[in-house]
């Protein structure tokens, strides 16, 4: 399969008024056609900022992007200018938000909302693309899609809106789409629904789908491919079965331990990552998770891992992976297991 | 692994986790006020603002110390004199009176009835914008359908009404000005005062069993604090203009008594003959509006947590 | 969508108020032929039926398109016949005056007959009326009996012989009576004019076109509050010696707008206000004319400290009048020694002469008397220190600048503290009227040119305008005689008003200040405008102005 | 400590109704007459979706709002009669944990001061206020040197913990936990579930523990009731529920939850809901779920259905168990 | 909707009816009598006249007197300008004022919203700062002192624009100018605030994903959705120009309503000042009206709760 995506070594930051915020601290990753790649991490991680980077949504200032590319089909998107990446925003590559209540435009009819899009990119007439739009609709599952055309957002529910959001973004057809924590605002219900439909559509239309969560149980249902992501970078990424079955970074450990199983023993404790992620104002030295991680060495503290292959998909960024840790690692995996 | 760094073994000894250190906090203990200010401090206007009030704020007070002339002696054989000769930094006015010492006695006359006015706005204001939002319900309805009067009333008649009725002096400017002058800040008081009423660690505290003494005082006031704070750097300027339109129009204070809006009237007669009457006052006057409106820019981006980033 | 819906609604708005103010931006203003002459007034004449006339406003038009019995001539300071074709047939009692009228016409071609001003003069007096002004026609025999509703109308003394002939009768001797019939309120009307628009407040003297005109000029185009146009009337008996087609009347009552307007040429004759004396005194284009008017400091008498006399002598020597004339009113009014101003005749017709120059009076000023007899006083009060005194003001740019002098003048040279109250003119006349204050900046405009005007009409014990209620029989007794004078010997008359000032000047009863002049700017190419400095009535006339 | 039968139920809920009035004349019907007991030193979770009335169940029970009809009685008394001591006494032995670490903490305020906030109120001077604190801070694994500070200088977690602090500084029997982990990261939650099972263990405290996360639901409660609209329809043993759901809604529910295992992924069989959840204002008749429901019946249009215990300890309100 | 207007007009009602009995009272306690010669009457002719204008009847009899004639439409005739109808000096007077205050309302929201938005797009750039500044100018120098300063200046110094009158169109530009100058300053304030706010919405951030240009995400989502909350300023913005009218008025010699106010309160002309005073506050409350209404047509979220019922 071909790259669609490739982001390559991403730094973005923010300049506030305490000081420069580094978000995303190099970032790479690829998404292959057809695919779904989850990038997973706790708030703060750096997640949404590195999809938002992709489609060049930071407000530049206070953003900045510091370093690193994002190839879309080999151009690359980091320099290409505004002009060039309306051509590519909402007709390439689509996104939707996380909150489908702030999203849209409290202000403007769904209608026009969707038609903009559809004119912009596929040159239609105003009435085609009404038509298109409203097709849209009743494919995203909006019952009577003809009077819900005219209605505000606010006469919408969470889940209407949602599905309105995705129907803005697949109405172009795009060949990546950006989903954004779709359904953390919503309830576990109307949560199967959207993601049934998301995965139901790229089914028919053949979209990749980068899908940014905190819900690893999104992930297991849905993903191809997982990057988890701790302060601003990937510590972990690879297929999903080998991520879920085989996880490698202790982080992933402490994410995957801190969630009761359905069929968890109640006496049982859950095991909780102590503490909270760093403060990207002044990112620690070293490893930045090694405050918190349970495993961690001396040179953890000192020198920050780099990105190493444990197999053809699969990548850690952890010391453990180091051929000097191997017997420490042992250790570790074996006690892991015996809990 | 693909570095060609060599590292020695001690390096991977395994230290565990370093969990007391992880429930440290990060940065370094900042107030909220000590927050404000480091964000208002960032906002090079808002510095100036402060700088400006605070030059003429001494100024208003030890300014007329700096010559030998008092604000109200006529000299009426030296008047309108626009040079600085004999200590008259600012020349003089009509009467031959020192304009440098009125236009200081004329700044602290102004920032007077301003700071009374705003005063007497932040009582009215708060209290009723208090009551109205923290019992809600009928007495609010009351409240606001009353206010929604008092709104729609035309201040200026009522202001100049009064103005009429009262011996003009710096206590019935100040009411007049009041007197309309809360409805802004009770409504900004009583919104977050509704907001606040509902917000979690109210409820706290009303289930830990306070009585409404204590949410009022450890809760709610603290946390209003900030936007009336915002409101009256906005209110001060406004209350200055209305003095000074006041006694644009005659409705203000009587001369010899001198504030800034007094000197503007009677300056802008001698506009054509010796402008210096009218630009002095006129350029305190508008230094004041300046610097308070900067200052609440300032302290609106440091304080309103609707701006924060 | 909806967004463009505001765009078009704010430009209706202005498209329709553009709409309805269309129509008063007139064609071209301020043209600069020589036919026509552009001049501002501080206000907006109420209205312009001469029976309640009662402002300068209206008195300044009623006095250029009205003409009666006489008018002021081109020296500003007489007046001579106008409508009457000569001097009137006077009785020996003095009581009686026969008018005979010349032929003259109503810009309508109608004649102007003895009815019009029976008519009119009975109008004023009527009190439905309710004319303000009205008391300058109790002279009449009955006027006032009549305006206060004691009298019948048949019996009020004007009654038309026939279409030529008024004959008057007076209630007493009135020396002074010709100046009267000069004043606006005893114009003539026509009663089929008035009747025709019906209505007691005088609604046909509301708009340019609803009245009839004898005077020189008749109003064409009325503007309110903006402008009034008046054109020359060709019906005009005297239209040869009127060289003006048109004078435009701006309404301006800020000084400022005044003299803005004046510099740009937009008009040529404008009245300057206080604050800018100083920088047009010396101006060539300035013209002086001195008002006639009188004013003063009342003492109230209620206060124990103004109750002494040397207290009061010293209020007046405190006071340079010719120091607060040349620097704070910097005009040429006149530093006032006694009550009367000079403008005022002495003695009616019979005496043409002015007052002052009659009976000169020095304005007195000296500190150390004036700060010895103080502390006299002050002792003869067992006081050891004076109270402050509250002195009530306008509060007018002019009077606000005298009571911040005042105020240091006697600090300075008494060491009293005054508190000054600037008030609204209305407030100023109800606080003097209830007596509340203890000094009080006065002023008062002749209301005929008699010094009976001032001396009998103010203070006696018994007059509304003596709000100070300084009372003295001998002057009270002095005042009497001279009002009541049945024998007609003006000479003793004049004595008696005379010995009455006198008394009033040696025990302070009041502090007099200063008779007043104003300033009009007038362009170079402007002559012949007569500013009447008789100081009552109209204050200027266009009969005879022409432009150069 | 586990639930015993044979106690008393610390608190019994008997009909509870709770209306607001909205904009004029309309009527919100939040909690729609709810009856259900908590024993001592059980948890009792109340899961549902947004909306369906169970934050304010919570509220209602600790008297933040007070019922519409019902009877609200713990420990032997009607909570909504109480007065003056007894209100007092009520306030000490049932206590609330809130949703929002952000704005459950007034930000004015140093944590010494939030935490200390029951003891002042309460004058419980047994102890020195600050050591109380601390003892207090040291529970919910903070220390000393965190008095001093303000919240904003907290992550959610730690405030959730100070939160947690504050409601045990007047020594409560009683809990509602109004979803105390649903703002939480996943690596934090189970901080906060921690600690609320220890406290439990130590203190036998009892928990309402109300959440829409059906995993940590079942994972911290011994009971858990499922609302809908307003009612409940659903209560039984964790397990029981789990593993037998009765209610259609239910079922859906439990379907719904995204499994964190990929192995299982295509060996669910999921029950998909149509639509969204009517609005409260206006429900439909009858049994409120029909709606939505994919085993609705006529009767389920008409009839309101009973609240029935159809096993032992299993309560369902559904016509499919008539 | 037709509820809701209904209730807004009968609340519109009962504001003006207190307004109209305060002011009619607080009018009457006035010191003197809307007679213009009182300096020259003598008592008797002085109580005469009064009862014939009914003036001696005890303030309640000539309240109620005054509100019969009212609802009948009958606003009275001026005391002062000898029994001119209140009703035609009023409309005479609205012309002038109105066009200068709609020009000048124009002006400052078209000038106000275009470097409110600039600045807002440019934020800290030089465009912002000159925006800024201008508002700034706008907020600090008082209407009446510029507008002194523009009638000598460009009117008499330069000879640009008529310095005074209302004769020809020019002649209304500078007044209009004088007043849309705080207008400029508060809008522009407004709306970059509103703008910046809105700018980092979420909604911007999708629009801006759909690929669609800048200039139009800027028009059709940012510019309505800042606008809706700059309108709620625009009541009381109508309000300040009324207010700023009565000096500028003066100023340039228009023969406005704002002269027409002043002078009548200044005169005790009872029936002008209640109907300046109605006039104006029918002005506001029916501004403060349209600008509810505009924001439910302009934001769809508010028109659903308006039409509740």
């Amino acid at each position: 399969m071909s790259k669609i995506l490739d982001v390559r070594d991403l730094h973005v930051s923010f300049h506030t008024y305490s000081g420069e915020v580094k978000a995303v601290r190099g970032v790479s990753f690829d998404v292959e056609k057809g695919q779904t790649l989850a990038i997973v991490g706790e708030s703060g991680c750096g997640k949404s900022v590195t999809s938002q980077a992709i489609m060049k949504l930071i407000l530049t200032p206070p953003g900045e992007y510091k370093h690193g590319e994002v190839l879309y089909n080999g151009k690359d998107l980091v320099k290409m200018s505004e002009k060039e990446m309306e051509q590519i925003r909402g007709k390439e590559i689509a996104m939707i938000f996380q909150d489908p209540m702030t999203s849209l435009n409290p202000t403007m009819t769904v209608g026009k909302q969707i038609v903009e899009g559809i004119i912009k990119h596929q040159k239609l007439s105003k009435a085609e693309a009404k038509e298109k739009a409203i097709e849209m609709l009743k494919l995203v599952g909006i019952p009577s899609p003809e009077s819900r055309f005219t209605q505000y957002p606010h006469q919408f529910s969470g889940g209407m809106r949602q599905r309105a959001m995705i129907a803005i973004a697949l109405s172009c057809n795009p060949n990546v789409l950006i989903a954004d924590e779709p359904t953390t605002a919503l309830d576990v219900t109307i949560q199967a629904q959207i993601m049934d439909l998301m995965k139901d559509l790229q089914a028919r239309l053949g979209t990749s789908i980068i899908l940014i969560t905190h819900d690893l149980g999104v992930v297991a249902e849905t993903a191809d491919r997982v990057v988890v992501m701790y302060a601003g970078k990937v510590v972990e990424s690879g297929t999903i079965n080998e991520i879920f079955a085989e996880p490698r970074h202790p982080y992933t450990w402490g994410l995957m331990n801190s969630m009761p199983k359905l069929n968890q023993d109640r006496s049982e404790e859950l095991s909780p990552i102590p503490g909270a992620p760093p403060d990207l104002l002044a990112p620690p030295k070293g490893c930045a998770f090694a405050a918190r991680c349970k495993y961690a060495m001396k040179i953890c503290q000192e020198v920050d891992p780099e990105l190493t292959e444990h197999s053809k998909d699969h990548r850690v960024a952890c010391w453990l992976e180091h051929p000097m840790a191997e017997a420490y690692r042992k250790e570790v995996v074996e006690g892991r297991e015996s809990v | 692994m693909s570095t060609e760094k060599t590292y020695t073994p001690d390096l991977f000894e395994p230290i565990g986790q370093l969990d007391k250190r992880a429930e440290q906090l990060n940065r370094k203990q900042v107030g909220v006020w000590k927050d404000a200010w480091l964000r208002f401090k960032q906002n090079k206007g808002a510095l100036l603002g402060l700088f400006l009030v605070l030059v003429i704020g001494l100024l208003a007070i030890f300014g007329p110390l700096i010559n030998d002339y008092d604000w109200s002696s006529q000299n009426v054989t030296i008047k309108n004199q626009d040079t600085a000769v004999d200590g008259h930094y600012f020349g003089t006015d009509h009467a031959g009176r020192d304009l440098w010492q009125r236009v200081w006695y004329g700044a602290k006359v102004s920032l007077m009835i301003a700071f009374l006015a705003v005063f007497l706005d932040v009582i009215i204001g708060v209290t009723i914008g208090g009551i109205s939002g923290y019992f809600g319900g009928r007495v609010d309805a009351v409240i606001q359908r009353f206010i929604e009067i008092i709104y729609s009333i035309p201040n200026l008649i009522i202001i100049i009404l009064l103005i009429m009725l009262m011996e003009p002096g710096i206590w019935a400017i100040a009411i007049s000005i009041a007197m309309t002058g809360w409805v802004p800040m009770s409504r900004i008081v009583r919104a977050q005062v509704l907001k606040l009423r509902s917000q979690e660690y109210v409820l706290a505290a009303r289930t830990l069993g306070a009585s409404h003494k204590r949410i009022l005082l450890k809760h709610l006031i603290p946390n209003v604090i900030g936007p009336i704070i915002i409101a009256v750097t906005f209110s001060i300027p406004s209350a200055i203009f209305f003095e000074a339109f006041l006694s644009f129009i005659g409705l203000g204070l009587r001369p010899p008594e001198a504030s800034l809006g007094v000197l503007i009237s009677e300056g802008n007669g001698f506009m054509q003959l010796s402008p210096h009457n009218l630009i002095w006052p006129a350029t305190v006057l508008s230094i004041l509006m300046f610097a308070f409106n900067m200052i609440g820019d300032g302290l609106r981006d440091a304080l309103d947590p609707r701006m924060k980033k | 969508m909806k967004k463009k819906k505001l765009v078009p609604f704010l430009a209706l708005t202005l498209v329709a108020s553009l709409g309805v103010t269309a129509c008063s931006f007139g064609g071209d203003k301020g043209a600069k032929d020589k036919g026509t002459l552009t001049v501002t007034d501080r206000a907006e004449p109420p209205n312009l039926d001469s029976a309640i006339s009662s402002d300068s406003a209206s008195r300044n038009v009623l006095a250029n398109t009205q003409e009666g019995l006489y008018r002021h001539s081109k020296d500003g300071k007489s007046i001579e016949p106008a409508l009457a074709e000569s001097e009137p047939k006077i009785s020996d009692d003095k009581l009686t005056y026969t008018f005979k009228l010349r032929d003259s016409k109503w810009s309508d071609g109608k004649p102007v007959t003895a009815k019009d001003f029976e008519f009119a003069w009975k109008r004023a007096l009527a009190p439905e009326t309710a004319s303000e002004y009205a008391f300058i026609l109790h002279a009449l025999k009955n006027g006032k009996a009549y305006n206060e509703k004691n009298g019948k109308a048949e019996d009020v003394g004007v009654k038309a012989i026939d279409d030529k002939t008024l004959e008057v009768k007076l209630e007493r001797v009135t020396p002074y009576f010709l100046d009267l019939v000069a004043f606006p309120n005893y114009l003539p009307q026509r009663e089929d004019i008035v009747k025709q628009h019906g209505d007691k407040a005088g609604k046909f003297a509301k708009e340019a076109n609803t009245n009839v005109y004898s005077g020189p000029f008749k109003l064409t185009e009325w503007k309110h509050e903006q402008s009034y146009t008046m054109e020359k009337n060709d019906q005009y008996w005297d239209a040869k010696s009127v060289k003006l087609n048109k004078i435009v009347t701006k309404v301006m009552k800020d000084s400022s707008a005044n003299v803005n307007a004046y510099n740009t040429n937009q008009v040529q004759v404008t009245l300057l206000g206080t604050d800018y004396i100083p920088k047009y005194k010396d101006n060539k284009e300035a013209v002086s004319v001195a008002e006639g008017s009188s004013w003063y400091l009342e003492m109230n008498q209620k206060n124990k400290l103004l109750q002494n006399k040397k207290v009061r002598q010293a209020l007046n020597l405190a006071l340079d009048k010719k120091e607060f004339q040349a620097n704070v009113l910097q005009d040429k009014s006149v530093p006032a020694g006694g009550l009367v101003p000079p403008e005022i005749k002495a003695n009616g017709n019979d005496a043409n002469k002015l007052y002052r120059e009659a009976f000169p009076e020095e304005p007195k000023f000296d500190a150390t008397k004036a700060k010895s007899l103080f502390e006299t006083g002050l002792k003869e009060l067992n006081l050891s220190q004076a109270p402050a005194l509250e002195m009530v003001t306008d509060d007018t740019t002019a009077a606000k600048r005298h009571g911040e002098y005042v105020k240091d003048a006697y600090k300075k040279n008494l060491g009293l503290e005054i508190k000054v109250s600037s008030v609204p003119f209305k407030q100023r006349l109800d606080r003097g009227k209830k007596g509340e204050f203890d000094l009080l900046a006065s002023g008062w405009h002749a209301d005929y040119s008699d010094s009976l005007s001032f001396i009998g009409d103010l203070f006696t014990s018994d007059s509304p305008y003596n709000r100070g209620k300084w009372s003295n029989k001998e002057y009270d007794e002095l005042v009497k005689k001279a009002r009541e004078n049945t024998t007609g010997n003006v000479e003793e008359r004049l004595q008696n008003l005379r010995k009455a000032e006198a008394i009033l000047l040696e025990d302070a009863g009041i502090v007099p200040e200063y008779y007043r002049s104003v300033y009009y700017m007038v362009k170079p190419e402007v002559k012949d405008m007569v500013f009447n400095s008789a100081g009552f009535g109209e204050e200027y006339s266009f009969k005879w102005a022409y432009i150069e | 400590m586990s639930a015993t039968e044979k106690k008393e139920p610390i608190l019994s809920v008997k009909n509870v109704k709770k209306h607001f009035q909205v904009g004029g004349k309309k009527i919100l019907k939040a909690v729609d007459g709810i009856s259900f007991d908590i024993y001592p030193g059980e948890t009792l979770g109340l899961v549902g979706e947004s909306g369906c009335g169970k934050s304010t169940v919570g509220r209602t029970l600790i008297r933040l709002y007070n019922a519409t009809s019902g009877e609200v009685s713990f420990k032997g008394k009607n909570v909504h009669e109480l007065k003056g001591k007894e209100l007092k006494q009520l306030n000490r032995s049932m206590q609330m944990i809130f949703q929002d670490p952000y704005a459950s903490l007034n930000p004015r305020m140093k944590v010494m001061d939030i935490i200390a906030e029951g003891i002042d109120i309460h004058g419980l001077n047994g102890k020195k206020r600050e050591d109380r604190v601390i003892e207090l801070l040291e529970t919910v694994g903070l220390n000393k040197s965190h008095a001093t500070r303000f919240p904003h200088e907290f992550s959610g977690g730690q405030r959730q913990r100070i939160g947690i602090a504050r409601a045990l500084a007047v020594e409560p029997d009683f809990i509602i936990a109004d979803e105390p982990i649903s703002a939480l990261d996943v690596s934090v939650q189970a901080q906060v579930v921690n600690l609320m099972k220890k406290l439990q263990r130590e203190r036998g405290l009892t928990y309402l523990f109300i959440a829409h996360d059906l995993s940590m639901v079942k994972y911290i409660s011994d009971r858990v009731g499922v609302m809908y609209l307003g009612n409940l329809v659903e209560l039984a043993d964790s397990d029981e529920m789990y593993d037998n759901p009765l209610h259609p809604y239910t079922q859906a529910l439990l379907s719904a939850v995204p499994i964190a295992d990929p192995s299982l992924k295509n060996e669910r069989e999921r029950v998909i809901l149509k639509g969204d959840v009517p609005s409260p204002i206006d429900p439909p008749s009858g049994c409120k779920f029909r709606t939505r429901c994919p085993q609705a019946m006529d009767i389920c249009a008409s009839t309101i259905p009973e609240w029935k215990e159809i096993k032992e300890k299993h309560f369902v309100a559904c016509h499919l168990y008539n | 909707m037709a509820r809701y207007i209904l209730k807004r007009f009968s609340l519109m009602i009962v504001t003006l009816l207190v307004i109209i009995t305060a002011t009619f009272f607080l009018m009457h306690s006035l010191p003197g009598t809307p007679l213009k010669n009182e300096e020259k009457l003598s008592p008797e002719l002085r109580a005469q006249i009064l009862e014939q204008y009914g003036l001696d009847k005890p303030a309640y009899v000539q309240y109620f007197k005054f509100v019969g004639h009212l609802v009948q439409g009958d606003l009275g005739k001026s005391l002062n300008y000898d029994g001119r109808e209140v009703t035609d000096m009023l409309m005479q007077g609205f012309g002038p004022s109105l066009l200068i205050g709609s020009q000048a309302l124009l002006f400052g929201v078209l000038i106000g919203l275009i470097l409110g938005v600039l600045a807002a797009l440019k934020r800290n750039t030089w465009l912002d700062s000159l925006a800024t500044g201008a508002s700034i100018m706008g907020v600090s120098i008082p209407s009446f002192v510029l507008a002194a300063l523009l009638a000598y200046f460009v009117g008499v110094k330069l000879g640009w624009l008529p310095a005074t009158g209302y004769d020809t169109y020019s002649a209304t530009i500078m007044p209009s100018f004088a007043l849309s100058f705080a207008v400029i300053a508060q809008i522009s304030r407004y709306v970059r605030t509103e703008m910046v706010e809105v700018l980092e919405q979420d909604y911007m951030r999708t629009a801006k994903a759909k690929g669609i240009n800048r200039f139009a995400i800027l028009v059709r989502h940012a510019l309505r959705n800042a606008l809706i909350p700059a309108i709620t300023v625009m009541g009381p913005l109508a309000v300040n120009i009324i207010t700023g009218s009565l000096v500028v008025e003066g100023i340039f010699a228009i023969p406005g309503m704002g002269k027409m106010f002043v002078e009548s309160i200044l005169n005790n002309d009872y029936t002008v000042i209640m109907g300046t005073t109605i006039f104006y506050s029918v002005l506001i409350v029916v501004t403060l009206f349209i600008v509810d209404l505009l924001y439910g047509i302009i934001d769809p979220r508010i028109r659903i709760t308006g039409a509740k019922e």
